[in-house]
């Protein structure tokens, strides 16, 4: 049976439509979710696509959380339900108290775009079994903020707890601290990444097809791979 | 020096150009940075409204035409189809739809060559005259483009100016039943090391990133280009690209008597009114130019739900006709759905959601907020209509209905009622189509002999392997030549997952169809040196800059649009540019075998009374059947050690 | 040492679509006696020496604010009052 | 009718990028003597009714501000004083 992965378009979601697209490559089944719908209609797993949603006009994902979708993942992130949050996505985590610390703006204060090189830090996530440790890979970070933050005791808890699940390699392109890309929760089944992978998973429109692995992961992890 | 004759002569002799004095209007009307004139004390607007019925009864009363940019000619030529005064909304509803930016009174004698001169396509869905030319790339899909300028207020405001320059030109896309999927923005700015380039260049590449960005449209490429000439008059053209089924092609025409008016998106408030605030009421206050903004802030958001409700009304077939709100907003949108369509159309004004209760009717027919689509739709489709809009969480309002032409088959009249006071009752295509059209004096730029004299030839060369080396590390490091990587990073070009190519390629390539593989190339192109030293040449550079670029992707040219930067239309220096570019670029489109599918023209673009140069845009558009095949600029390492050959092709 | 705040608002006759996006989400939280909310920038300059007003108004009038489309006020406020009074 | 206002700022120990940026422009300014410029948000709620602080506060704290960055004040100011003072 193939599984069955939701992606949650919001108002103001832009990258839903990519984000089904690497779930459909991935072999996978793309369903597409609805903020104003608390079901999750039985979906395997869930993404929280890039974008802006409700225009990121007060601060990124910040009304997006209250949307009733996000009532029912909060839940059912906390029960094991795979959860990964693409950019804006990430955004919500952080403000759902899915994830800890939050996402401000870039340190250059632009909106950058470019391809950017990441070292896998965590494979015992829900999202990354299929990367090797240490693996760098090469994926589009497109944010305008994607500056993570957070105390120094929740850095070091999360370095202690092998919860870095990805690093900038080869420049910092928003001033994140410890060059941080992209952090799980404690269970490793929630994860927050500013990159997009979906936009690395074709030859034409890609610059590589390393952003697959995190869907093909998820697949592993369903079928029961330990996490 | 050689001096025009005056080409056409289709308006009644007193329409046609005299040597007039300089007429107010700027470029992009509506729009002022200074406070405007104040009001004349002998106008005498009284508590109420200024109904048709005042007018009728105070045919002497003086009215402040001039301030709004009409001429004695022009007025009295109102009167004249009114057989009366105009009320305050009438005039001001004439003088936004008889300005340059929307009657192109200066422009359309020439503008009618690239229907003339257009070479025969039956890819042609729909061409000049609707809001964007559309384009059939396969037995069922068809894509639609065009470029358009927002100079003015991206000099004053650069971040919100550029940010609804977007917005602008993607509704436009969206109005002809498209999705919008790519952007691109033709830059023009001062010196680069002028102190005004950094706050108007930082402003301008941020606005176009944040609107384009936030409602997910690739950025696939633009031009970047720094003179002295456009110091204080930047120019931000914007381009979008839309793809549709070709059954889903849409029309502005309000067709079907008893049809319902639906006014979609943002609330109406006093945005860009400047130009007609000179009809103020005499009850104003001093200081009320300050509720007056010169300047629209756009709101992506909106727009991007805008997008998805208007798609979502396209396919369940709900609407008969559709509009987007430009520059001269309800006034435009009323009276060109109804002009198209030739019937009539019943207003109720105080029925438009308004952001300041405390508005005008000729306030409201004016404004220019943002984000706003007019709709036409059946009676029995209505609700389905509002309840799409409500699950966007998009405002549609029922504003007016569709009425009959005249019994004898003449067109219907425009009838806009303000809380039961009739305050408009106009034939719509007076508006639309009778508006002047003049055929402006033109002659040679007296300095352009010395110009030309001043030939490359005289320039030192480099005589030696250091000099050359010198030069090259030079031009390099010059603006217009070096690396582009600061402002293209500011463009998200990854979003829908369709960029195939994109900066820093010579041409943007959008996959459209993911099964097929069939997809488009674009290009923005435009010279404005060689334009100056030789805008007939320069045009049709332009032009073929533009073809290659998106024939060296690999895709067939088949379609062309264009955006017309200019200084005055009244200097006849710079008519005779105009002129010129305008026969160059038809003539090389003959040339090429490619229509001209629409455009913009963009006049009073100066300083002063410094034109900047002339600067014609041209964007081509090409198919290419898979876009697998596309050739990228790079050279590719052949995998086994194979070398290529390399050949220069051309003189 | 008092420090400056300029307040930085857009002017009342401009759209404020943060301000809007707010409004419109706070019926979900419960709330519906909120008639509008506008959105603008709060500005805390500290200067090394006596604060300066009206060099404070001259940053805010080139830098911090573009009258073409927002007001702005110049005050001045004790540091740490704002700072205590913070939850 | 007074209004509410929410002032947000970030931490202190928060790096604040944009107001680094402009106190790194004041120099060009002829500004020497500012040591620190920390931009935030400052948000007007006007209330249907009574303006409710503990309504704001509860507004300010799930929605307006993020705790994990930012703090936030609530006070009352009145309407028409806010618009009095602004150049
Ligand atoms: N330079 C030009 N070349 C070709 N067509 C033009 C040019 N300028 C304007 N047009 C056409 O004239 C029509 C009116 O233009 P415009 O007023 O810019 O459209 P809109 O009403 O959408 O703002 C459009 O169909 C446009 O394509």
């Amino acid at each position: 049976m193939t599984a069955r992965v939701g992606v949650v378009t919001f108002p103001g979601s832009l990258d839903d439509g990519d984000a089904a697209r690497a779930v459909r490559i991935s072999g996978a089944e793309p369903v597409r979710l609805w903020h104003g719908d608390p079901s999750l209609h039985g979906v395997d797993a869930v993404v929280l696509p890039g974008g802006f949603s409700y225009g990121d006009y007060l601060r990124c994902g910040a009304i997006a959380r209250f949307a009733p979708v996000m009532e029912t993942i909060v839940d059912a992130a906390q029960g094991g339900l795979p959860v990964l949050g693409i950019c804006n996505g990430f955004q919500i985590l952080c403000e759902a108290h899915l994830l800890p610390g939050a996402l401000t703006r870039n340190q250059h204060l632009h909106f950058r775009n470019r391809d950017q090189i990441l070292r896998i830090e965590s494979v015992g996530t829900a999202w990354t079994n299929a990367f090797q440790p240490g693996q760098e890979v090469l994926i589009p970070v497109k944010n305008g903020e994607g500056c993570y933050v957070a105390d120094t005791a929740t850095l070091d808890q999360l370095e202690a707890e092998g919860r870095v699940v990805a690093r900038y390699i080869g420049g910092n392109p928003n001033g994140s601290q410890r060059d941080i890309a992209a952090i799980t929760n404690a269970a490793g089944n929630v994860v927050g990444i500013m990159p997009h992978p979906e936009h690395a998973v074709e030859a034409l429109t890609g610059p590589s097809l390393d952003g697959l692995g995190f869907f093909t992961s998820v697949l592993k992890h369903l079928v029961g791979a330990p996490a | 020096m050689t001096t025009h004759p005056d080409p056409v002569r289709d308006t009644p002799e007193a329409y046609s150009a005299p040597a007039q004095p300089a007429e107010p209007s700027p470029a992009e009307p509506a729009y002022t940075a200074t406070a405007p004139a104040p009001q004349p004390a002998t106008a005498d607007w009284t508590d109420g409204v200024d109904t048709v019925q005042r007018a009728n009864g105070t045919s002497g009363e003086l009215q402040p035409y001039t301030e709004l940019g009409l001429r004695d000619d022009e007025y009295d030529r109102i009167r004249q189809i009114l057989g009366r005064r105009p009320t305050q909304s009438e005039l001001a509803m004439y003088s936004i739809m008889w300005s340059e930016h929307c009657s192109y009174k200066s422009s359309k004698v020439h503008l009618r060559q690239f229907g003339e001169k257009a070479p025969h396509s039956d890819r042609l869905l729909a061409g000049i005259g609707e809001n964007a030319g559309v384009v059939q790339i396969s037995a069922d899909l068809a894509v639609t483009f065009k470029v358009e300028s927002h100079n003015h207020p991206s000099f004053v405001e650069p971040y919100q100016g550029a940010a609804t320059g977007v917005g602008g030109i993607v509704r436009d896309i969206l109005a002809m039943g498209a999705r919008p999927v790519a952007v691109m923005d033709p830059l023009r700015f001062g010196a680069a090391d002028h102190p005004d380039t950094a706050r108007v260049l930082t402003g301008v590449v941020a606005g176009v990133g944040g609107y384009g960005n936030c409602l997910g449209l690739p950025n696939i490429g633009g031009e970047l280009v720094f003179d002295p000439s456009y110091q204080g008059n930047p120019l931000l053209n914007a381009l979008c690209l839309g793809v549709l089924p070709v059954d889903r092609l849409q029309n502005k025409a309000a067709a079907g008597p008893g049809n319902v008016v639906v006014l979609m998106g943002a609330k109406t408030g006093r945005d860009g009114i400047g130009g007609v605030s000179v009809l103020a009421s005499a009850t104003f206050d001093e200081g009320s130019e300050a509720r007056r903004p010169a300047v629209q802030v756009g709101d992506p958001f909106t727009e991007k739900l805008l997008i998805e409700a208007c798609l979502e009304l396209y396919d369940g077939q709900l609407v008969v006709g559709i509009q987007d709100l430009g520059g001269a907003g309800l006034t435009c949108a009323l009276t060109e759905t109804a002009a198209a369509a030739g019937t009539g159309m019943r207003v109720w004004l105080e029925r438009v959601p308004l952001r300041e209760p405390s508005m005008d009717p000729h306030e409201i027919l004016a404004s220019e907020s943002q984000e706003r689509m007019l709709l036409v739709v059946e009676p029995d489709k209505l609700d389905a209509v509002l309840k799409t809009c409500e699950k966007w969480g998009v405002l549609a309002t029922a504003i007016g209905e569709v009425t009959a032409p005249e019994p004898d088959g003449r067109p219907g009249r425009l009838l806009i009622t303000w809380q039961d006071h009739l305050v408009v009752d106009v034939p719509p295509g007076s508006l639309v189509d009778d508006g002047p059209v003049y055929a402006r004096p033109m002659r040679e730029p007296a300095d352009l002999i010395l110009l030309q004299a001043d030939r490359a030839e005289t320039l030192p060369r480099p005589a030696d392997p250091e000099a050359l080396r010198e030069t090259v590390l030079r031009m390099i490091a010059s603006p217009n030549l070096a690396d582009k990587t600061w402002v293209t990073e500011q463009y998200d070009r990854y979003v829908l997952g369709n960029t195939v190519l994109a900066q820093p390629e010579d041409g943007g390539v959008i996959r459209i169809d993911e099964r097929t593989g069939l997809g488009v190339a674009l290009s923005v192109d435009g010279n404005g040196r060689y334009a100056r030293l030789d805008p007939y040449n320069g045009t049709k550079l332009a032009l073929a800059e533009a073809y290659r670029n998106v024939a060296v992707t690999g895709a067939t040219p088949i379609a062309v649009t264009n955006c017309l930067n200019f200084g005055s239309p009244e200097d006849p220096g710079v008519m005779w540019q105009f002129a010129e570019a305008v026969r160059g670029l038809a003539d090389g489109c003959l040339e090429l075998g490619i229509p001209v599918t629409g455009g913009n023209v963009s006049f009073y673009n100066q300083t002063g009374a410094a034109p900047i140069h002339p600067t014609p845009v041209v964007g081509v558009l090409g198919v290419l059947d898979n876009v697998a095949d596309r050739v990228p600029m790079g050279f590719v390492p052949r995998p086994g050690g194979d070398h290529d050959q390399i050949y220069l092709l051309g003189e | 040492m008092p420090r400056v705040v300029v307040d930085v608002m857009l002017k009342p006759e401009i759209l404020d679509p943060q301000g809007q996006a707010v409004a419109n989400a706070l019926p979900r939280l419960g709330v519906s006696d909120v008639a509008s909310v506008r959105i603008g920038r709060r500005i805390e300059i500290d200067f090394t020496g006596e604060p300066d007003l009206d060099r404070a108004r001259e940053i805010a009038d080139k830098l911090l604010a573009n009258p073409v489309i927002e007001d702005f006020t110049v005050r001045l406020v004790e540091a740490d009052e704002t700072a205590d009074a913070r939850s």
